[in-house]
């Protein structure tokens, strides 16, 4: 049987023809009828523009397709050369034959234009559809992809939903047409594992439905597993690596593609988890973090005297203890208080009651006034663009009020000498780093004041997994190396067992479960944890069915002096403990 | 709802804030209602006749008597009576602002229906030399002073073809629409000229930004046609940098066009003011600004309603 | 017809009595008239009243009203009404401007309906030029008891006032009662075009029939155009330089003559008003003017102007400022540019700042200035235009700063005279006497200009730039 | 250094560096006397003389070289419009600034204070300050200034706000780092490519506003010269002498020119989105 993509030594370029840049150099590949065809790599690593090569939307983003040959098989039998297709072709077969779906689903929809008359716009499009009909039809393209109440969310405007509702939007608009071919570019990375659990499950249902052939872009490996026929791995460009599902994931030939699988958690056995944990160790020492009963909410303001009408419950008598060369990991959905808790640790909110101590250690050479120092999600956004490496590393010390001495500018070579930057990096300005270096560059500027306590937020979410991986390394070693205490907040299940000592999950503002790393990831035992667990991606699973869910998380929003019950705690392992559900 | 009422709140505020800036402003200017009167023959007044004078203008009490009779007469919508028009202010301000927002709602209409298109069609052929050539129009008509294009029009047309709309007096539109609109196109013409540049320039960035914007790549990959991309998608998302200078312009606008009134003689509020400060007309100069600033601030405030119904993203919270 | 005319400035209230702005004085003549006027001459010829006469003594000053006369409201101009309207006038609390002009008045008398006695406390020749004045004009005696003077306008002159649009519009209808006889034109319509080019531009389109222009760079243009025709008339209005003898160096008479010396009026003329006028001594009124080249140094001498300066210890010359109204005359700026360079030659520096024309009134009034560039009114009658400046106790000694015996005395002395040749040596000598002593430097008087369509006629320029000849005007 | 080579690689930043470094040039001459002619000479013989070779731009009612004059002129409009841009620039980034950072009574205030300044008819603000104090080159500064002022205050205030809840400034905190540290290094620095961009826009307003002011006559004083008050006095000439309008309105318009095809490049060459790697 004919495949109804082929794609044949294909090289893709950006710029104006005399500077040209290719990007993408010689992918070839045939997707079958029906088959879910997967392309992972690293981020950059030209999928993309692969996958937008074939209904040419990357002409619109200034990229060209230099040469090679792109065959469509289209639903009426004859084939049609992509490449050379002229604009009237091209806009027939997009949305009607190929759909897509992209990464962003914040901003991939149209922020002014209400969900129904985008929808709409496929039908009237390629269908022809007007008026009541084309609402219609919409409306079941909504209902297709599980959303409820679809009648009133036509009226509504992307920012009215969430981001896993947004998604489905997506999808259905993908689908409206029942497109031959569907190219999911990255469709879950902006969304929490367990939504990203119900979108996959969604799509995996259509498809099933449907029986439309898929095009699925991921960098992680783990999640391909759940739905892929063939997968496709590139590097720089290239083909690395393609082959049928199994074969990849049982007998992965190139060096890249063993280091993905190697990304991938494995909890239930438990096996990853870290083992070095300080917990057993008797007698503990004194904790270097003590946190009891945390709260931080924000009033929220309103009526015609702006007289407080409730508040948002960020964080709700939160209570942990942080042990020297310990991790504790927090983990949990979007909205869940994580940052929030972190926030408040390091000062930057005021906690509306509550109270935290930090031990500082014996007094050490550079001991900081402030002995927790933290590393942000984005290492581009917590480096001034304008300051040079230098003066960054340099700003803790200035705010010591010690003088930029020889010791200082020593202290910052070997320190980024440690976390394996160039020594000439000191005169270099952070957008001349890519993001894994720019995160070290945190690390490095945390660690120029010797703190006990470094609070860890999401610090490698936005990292690459190669790179992830070799940063985690480095905070490991600099962990023992130097004793430092880590609380480290996460969404990503798979990082969190690699780094974490202890685990504690936290949900709607509240800690539900904590203790050590490997009995909580390997035995959860609150609901919510184990929801949370179930939703990760690991290469076990293959093609496995998700229950599809669509509760919504609770609000955080309370009246004015609404105080939760008091927690009642199981304990239920040595180092183990869950908040009893009323 | 509850916006618009704090964002009310505040005027009272600005209002006496302005009110207060003009009150002593106006003050301190030297000379008097009786200098500007009397002229150099105010010389030849003895002092008793200045002082029945001054009664006569007002302009006898202390400051702040004068402001407070001033400042508690608005409360029963009295402005004051204007010395030069011997008509209460609020009256002679009425007279003059439909025209001024006549020409101010033309000079916008103008504006828009130049710059929007222009402005889009140097977006989407970004750097290619149709998009220099609007560009360097729209510089052109933006770095020109209003007076010289004014000038010009009025030498062209008298001296040139021997032909010029009635200058001097202003037929209100409802009155004779044809003459209404002859009188005021020309003048319309010259602040839409650069006020149709700016438009220009800030349609194009705004365009070039959202074109490159996600949801556009969306709506292409469902197929819609350029057109649609453009004006359906695009545009209504770069409206907002499009409508903010529109309204900070309108607002201007509504102050009065000083300089164009005066080319073509029309009599708006601009001059209005202009004269009226010449004039040391206080209770009209003061009522005026006041209207003025009234105005602006109600024109911001519609412009910041309108960014809220044009994008829902923006919720409108205090400041 | 309904004559369409333009000028740049309205008027800027409706007051006869306090009105002293050249713009308002134009509408107001075209609707009010006073007891007497002049004629393109100079002459005073009959207003409201017919007949006048001094007694013998001088001090009595007797007028038989013009039967004919009627207000605009219907009733007739009786003597009651003049009585009432002077008496406005001397009031204090009026505020006239041209109260000072009849300080000598003892009393006003209405023997009959017909006839006003004015009794003077002494012999005041210039009083009955001074009352051709606009601001002399006589008012219904029922509006000042009702107190609308001002807001409303009832005259008696050739125009009555429909409606008046400050700064917009004003439009006149013919008074058909009017003692002068029936008007040319139906009506007036004025159109206030502030800017000159745009009336230029309307005058060519054959929009305006008529117009008042002030800046002489634009009355030249007029001629150019073959449908339309310029008129001008010398004025009396003199453009000065005037120096402050209260401030130093301008004290020393020397130095006043040097500057005198040192300026070449014509050049000014030349340069700032494009020739449009005439080299003048201090008295512009033709019957009263001296040749201005028998004045003292009205050649320019540039040599002599140096040795004067070096007599009074100023050879390296010295730094002063110099103010001038924006606009007012358009020519001011220019006048204290060409100025400032030729007084540059003997080492004066000066320094030019221009004002706001309030604030250049406020700041003149007060004397508070080195020099001040100035386009002051001018009279008939010289003594009306001269004593507020160089008698003792003229009104404006603070603004001259300059006392003389000798110019007191020939002020008084021309006053008192009644024997028009007499009077004519008086103010010869007087003439001579201002330019030698030299505290201002007169300049050149320039014209008044009138612009029309060339089927506009029957239009009389008058010296006193009066526009009262619309009352006549006919359209082709 | 490293912006002004990337001008000059910029397409339109060539274009506009270029204008407003010849401007630069001409009014550095000017300010020298490196002028064809003595711009407050009077020639009288040669009143409103068209260009000729020995008067290129002609000369005007005084008998004046316009070239001259306008060489002179350049150099006083862009005294007026830096200085007041410059005043401007400050006194907003100050405001701003503080009103961003502190928030609260403060920023109400400052706000609120702005609001009624620029509430206020910005041409009458300019000529109620002039007529008060007196015409002349520092007065209009101060006029224009206090008229830019409330927009550069919003300028800085809005991004500064952003600012100032970005993880770089959190991670000062952390490190206890002082407020005018923060405030300077990382408020202010990042706030210097808005800025620019502003101040180019606001010179070229800041030139038609004295262009405006010296149109109503209270802008620059005789005989001094100005782009705005040579423009003003040529109105009246216009038919007899058109060259006397016409120089300095094409110098005034390509030094606008210049300025907004300047602030266009560093719009681009600042922002970090479309800075080349
Ligand atoms: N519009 C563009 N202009 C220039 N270069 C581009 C453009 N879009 C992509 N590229 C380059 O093409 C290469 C491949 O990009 P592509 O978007 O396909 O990567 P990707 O594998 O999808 O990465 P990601 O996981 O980050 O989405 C990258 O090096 C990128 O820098
Ligand atoms: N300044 C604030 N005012 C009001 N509500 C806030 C504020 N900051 C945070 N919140 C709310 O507090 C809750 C917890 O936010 P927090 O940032 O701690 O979540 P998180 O777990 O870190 O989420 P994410 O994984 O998305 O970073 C959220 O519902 C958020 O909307
Ligand atoms: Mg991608
Ligand atoms: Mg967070």
């Amino acid at each position: 049987m004919k495949p109804i993509l082929s794609v044949r030594d294909l090289h893709v370029s950006f710029g104006p023809a005399a500077s040209a840049k290719e990007v993408v150099h010689g992918v070839s590949f045939d997707l079958g009828v029906g088959e879910v065809l997967a392309i992972v790599g690293e981020s950059g690593s030209g999928k993309s523009v692969t996958a937008l090569s074939s209904n040419r939307l990357i002409d619109y983003a200034g990229g060209r397709i230099t040469s090679g040959k792109i065959e469509l098989l289209r639903a009426d039998g004859s084939v049609l050369d992509v490449t050379s297709a002229g604009k009237q072709e091209l806009t027939g077969i997009r949305g009607a034959e190929i759909g897509v779906i992209f990464q962003e689903p914040m901003t991939s929809l149209n922020p002014v234009l209400t969900i129904g008359t985008q929808i709409e716009e496929s039908f009237r499009l390629h269908r022809g559809l007007t008026g009541a009909q084309a609402r219609v039809a919409a409306r079941d393209a909504l209902e297709r992809v599980r959303i409820p109440d679809a009648e009133r969310r036509l009226k509504a405007t992307p920012n009215e939903l969430s981001g896993g509702m947004l998604q489905r939007v997506m999808i259905a608009m993908a689908l409206a047409c029942n497109p031959r071919l569907l190219i999911a570019d990255e469709p879950t990375t902006a969304l929490d594992v367990t939504v990203q659990a119900q979108i996959m499950a969604l799509l995996a249902e259509l498809k099933r439905e449907t029986g439309m052939s898929m095009i699925f872009i991921s960098h992680d490996i783990g999640l391909v597993a759940g739905i892929a026929d063939r997968v496709l791995v590139m590097q720089d460009g290239k083909v690395v690596e393609q082959g049928e599902l199994s074969q990849i994931l049982d007998k992965p030939q190139h060096p890249y593609t063993q280091h993905l699988l190697h990304a991938v958690p494995h909890f239930s056995s438990g096996t990853a988890a870290r083992t070095d944990g300080a917990r057993t160790i008797a007698p503990l020492p004194r904790p270097t973090l003590e946190v009891d009963d945390l709260v931080v909410r924000y009033p929220l303001k309103g009526g015609w005297f702006s007289k407080p009408v409730g508040a948002v419950h960020a964080v709700d008598g939160v209570a942990f203890d942080l042990m020297p060369g310990e991790t504790l990991a927090i983990v949990g959905e979007s909205g869940s208080g994580k940052s929030t808790t972190a926030r408040a640790v390091l000062g930057l909110v005021s906690p509306t009651r509550g109270a935290f101590s930090v031990e500082a250690q014996a007094a050490r050479p550079g001991q900081s006034r402030l002995p927790v120092q933290m590393v942000f999600q984005n290492p581009y956004a917590s480096l001034n663009p304008r300051l040079n490496v230098e003066q960054i590393l340099a700003e803790p010390v200035i705010a010591t009020g010690t003088p930029i001495d020889k010791a200082v500018r020593d202290r910052m070579v070997a320190l980024l000498k440690r976390v394996g930057l160039p020594e000439d990096s000191l005169a270099r300005y952070p957008h001349q780093f890519s993001g894994g270096q720019r995160q070290r560059l945190c690390i490095a500027r945390a660690l120029m004041l010797n703190p006990s306590v470094v609070v860890l937020d999401e610090a490698v979410s936005a990292l690459d997994v190669s790179v992830q991986a070799r940063v985690l390394e480095l905070l490991v070693d600099l962990q023992h190396e130097y004793g430092l205490a880590y609380l480290f907040i996460s969404h990503d299940m798979a990082v969190v067992e690699r780094i974490a000592h202890r685990v504690a999950v936290m949900y709607a503002g509240q800690i539900v479960e904590i203790g050590d790393a490997k009995s909580v990831l390997s035995d959860p035992q609150h609901p919510y944890t184990r929801k949370l667990i179930a939703a990760v991606p690991t290469i076990d699973r293959r093609n496995q069915h998700f229950e599809l869910d669509t509760r919504q998380v609770p609000s955080l929003v309370r009246p004015v002096g609404f105080e939760p019950p008091v927690a009642n705690w199981l304990q239920c392992g040595e180092d183990h403990k869950v908040r009893a559900e009323v | 709802m509850s916006y618009v009422i704090r964002r009310l709140r505040a005027f009272p505020l600005v209002l006496i804030g302005v009110s207060i800036i003009v009150f002593i402003a106006i003050r301190l200017v030297p000379g008097d209602s009786i200098t500007a009167m009397l002229g150099t023959e105010a010389g030849l007044l003895t002092p008793q006749q200045r002082d029945s004078l001054a009664i006569y203008f007002g302009i006898d009490q202390p400051w702040p008597v004068q402001y407070w009779r001033w400042f508690t007469g608005l409360f029963s919508g009295d402005l004051g009576i204007s010395v030069t028009y011997g008509k209460p202010v609020l009256s002679v301000i009425l007279e003059r602002f439909p025209l001024t927002l006549e020409l101010a709602l033309l000079a916008m209409l103008i504006a828009l229906s130049i710059g929007v298109p222009a402005g889009i069609f140097a977006a989407t052929r970004n750097e290619r030399p149709a998009d220099l050539g609007v560009r360097i129009a729209a510089m052109i008509g933006q770095s020109t002073p209003s007076f010289v294009v004014g000038l010009v029009i009025i030498y062209i047309l008298s001296a040139g073809f021997g032909v010029l709309p009635t200058m001097g007096a202003f037929t209100p539109f409802w009155q004779d629409p044809l003459q209404n609109l002859g009188q005021m196109i020309l003048p319309a013409i010259t602040l839409g000229c650069a006020f149709a540049s700016s438009v220009t320039r800030v349609t194009r960035s705004a365009m070039l930004d959202v074109l490159s914007d996600d949801y556009v790549r969306t709506a292409r990959s469902k197929g819609a046609s350029e057109r649609s991309v453009v004006w359906r998608h695009a545009l209504p998302n770069a409206l907002v940098p499009v409508v903010t200078l529109s309204g900070i312009e309108f607002g201007y606008l509504l102050g009065g066009a000083v300089i164009v009134e005066q080319i073509y003689a029309l009599p708006g509020l601009g001059r209005m003011v202009l004269e009226a400060i010449l004039q040391r007309d206080y209770a009209l100069v003061q009522g005026a600004v006041l209207f003025i600033a009234l105005n602006f601030m109600i024109v911001n405030l519609l412009v910041d309603l309108a960014y809220a119904a044009l994008d829902p993203r923006i919720r409108l919270e205090g400041r | 017809a309904t004559l369409r005319m333009a000028w740049a400035q309205d008027a800027t209230g409706l007051d006869p009595h306090k009105q002293t702005a050249f713009s308002s004085l134009r509408l107001l003549e075209l609707i009010y008239e006073p007891l007497v006027r002049l004629d393109a001459d100079l002459k005073i010829i009959p207003g409201v009243a017919t007949a006048w006469e001094f007694s013998t003594d001088g001090k009595q000053l007797t007028f038989k009203l013009d039967p004919k006369a009627k207000f605009q409201n219907g009733a007739a101009v009786t003597s009651a009404d003049v009585k009432a309207s002077f008496e406005r006038i001397l009031d204090e609390k009026t505020g006239a401007a041209n109260r000072a002009n009849y300080l000598s008045i003892e009393s006003i008398e209405a023997p009959d309906a017909g006839t006003v006695v004015f009794k003077l406390k002494q012999p005041d020749a210039p009083i009955l030029t001074a009352m051709t004045d606009t601001n002399s004009s006589i008012v219904p005696a029922s509006e000042i008891a009702a107190g609308t003077i001002g807001t409303q306008a009832v005259g008696s002159g050739p125009f009555k006032l429909e409606k008046w649009d400050p700064n917009s519009k004003a439009a006149l209808v013919a008074n058909k009662d009017w003692a002068g006889g029936a008007t040319g034109v139906d009506g007036i319509e004025i159109s206030v075009l502030p800017d000159e080019t745009a009336i230029l531009a309307a005058m060519r389109t054959g929009q305006i029939d008529f117009a008042l222009l002030n800046d002489p760079l634009i009355a030249t243009l007029v001629p150019n155009e073959p449908k339309l025709q310029l008129n001008r008339a010398p004025l009396l209005a003199y453009h000065v330089l005037q120096l402050n003898p209260a401030r130093k160096p301008m004290n020393e008479l020397a130095v006043r003559q040097a500057i005198s010396c040192a300026v070449d009026r014509k050049a000014v003329l030349d340069t700032a008003s494009l020739g449009e006028g005439q080299v003048t001594g201090p008295i512009t009124a033709p019957f009263f003017a001296s040749d201005p080249n028998s004045l003292f140094c009205y050649k320019q001498d540039v040599e002599k102007a140096k040795k004067l300066m070096a007599d009074a210890g100023f050879a390296d010359g010295f730094s002063a400022t110099v103010i001038a109204a924006t606009g007012e005359p358009p020519t001011a700026a220019a006048e204290a540019q060409v100025l400032q360079s030729q007084l540059a030659e003997i080492g004066v520096k000066l320094d030019i700042k221009m004002m706001e024309l309030n604030v250049y009134v406020d700041t003149w009034l007060k004397g508070d200035f080195d020099m001040a560039v100035a386009l002051n009114g001018g009279r008939p009658d010289p003594y009306t235009m001269y004593n507020r400046y160089w008698t003792k106790n003229g009104n404006l000694q603070k603004v001259s700063n300059f006392a003389d015996d000798t110019l007191d005395k020939l002020l008084q002395d021309g006053r008192a005279e009644t024997d028009p040749e007499k009077r004519k040596v008086i103010f010869a000598e007087f003439d001579k006497q201002l330019a030698e002593k030299a505290p201002w430097i007169w300049l050149y008087t320039g014209y008044g200009y009138t612009a029309q369509q060339k089927n506009v006629q029957g239009f009389v320029p008058m010296p006193t730039g009066s526009l009262v000849s619309l009352g006549k005007v006919t359209i082709q | 250094m490293r912006v002004v080579k990337a001008i000059f690689s910029h397409p339109s930043g060539r274009i506009g560096g270029a204008i407003v470094l010849v401007y630069l040039l001409v009014a550095l001459l000017g300010a020298v006397g490196l002028t064809p002619h003595d711009p407050l000479m009077q020639y009288r013989i040669d009143r409103l003389h068209a260009p000729t070779s020995s008067y290129w731009m002609g000369t005007d009612l005084f008998g004046r070289d316009v070239m001259s004059r306008l060489m002179k002129g350049i150099g006083q409009s862009f005294t007026v419009a830096f200085f007041s841009v410059a005043l401007a620039t400050l006194a907003g980034t100050v405001l701003g600034l503080t009103a961003a950072w502190y928030g609260k009574g403060w920023d109400t205030v400052m706000m609120r204070f702005m609001d009624v300044l620029l509430a206020f008819p910005a041409i009458l603000l300019a000529l109620l300050i002039v007529t008060i104090v007196g015409p002349g080159t520092w007065t209009s500064v101060a006029a224009i200034s206090i008229v830019y002022t409330p927009i550069f205050t919003r300028v800085v205030r809005g991004p500064a706000l952003s600012l100032k809840s970005r993880d770089f400034v959190d991670a000062a905190r952390t490190f206890g780092s002082s407020r005018s540290y923060i405030l300077t290094r990382h408020l202010l620095l990042n706030l210097v490519a808005p800025l620019t961009v502003q101040v180019t826009l606001a010179l070229a307003w800041a030139l038609l506003t004295e262009a405006g002011l010296s149109f109503l006559g209270l802008g620059t004083q005789p005989p001094a010269s100005s782009l705005g008050l040579m423009l003003s006095d040529a109105r009246n000439l216009m038919e007899q002498a058109p060259w006397l309008l016409a120089f300095p309105a094409v110098a005034i318009m390509f030094s606008i020119l210049g300025f907004n095809l300047l602030g266009d490049a560093l719009r681009d060459i600042l922002d970090p989105k479309t800075r080349r790697a």
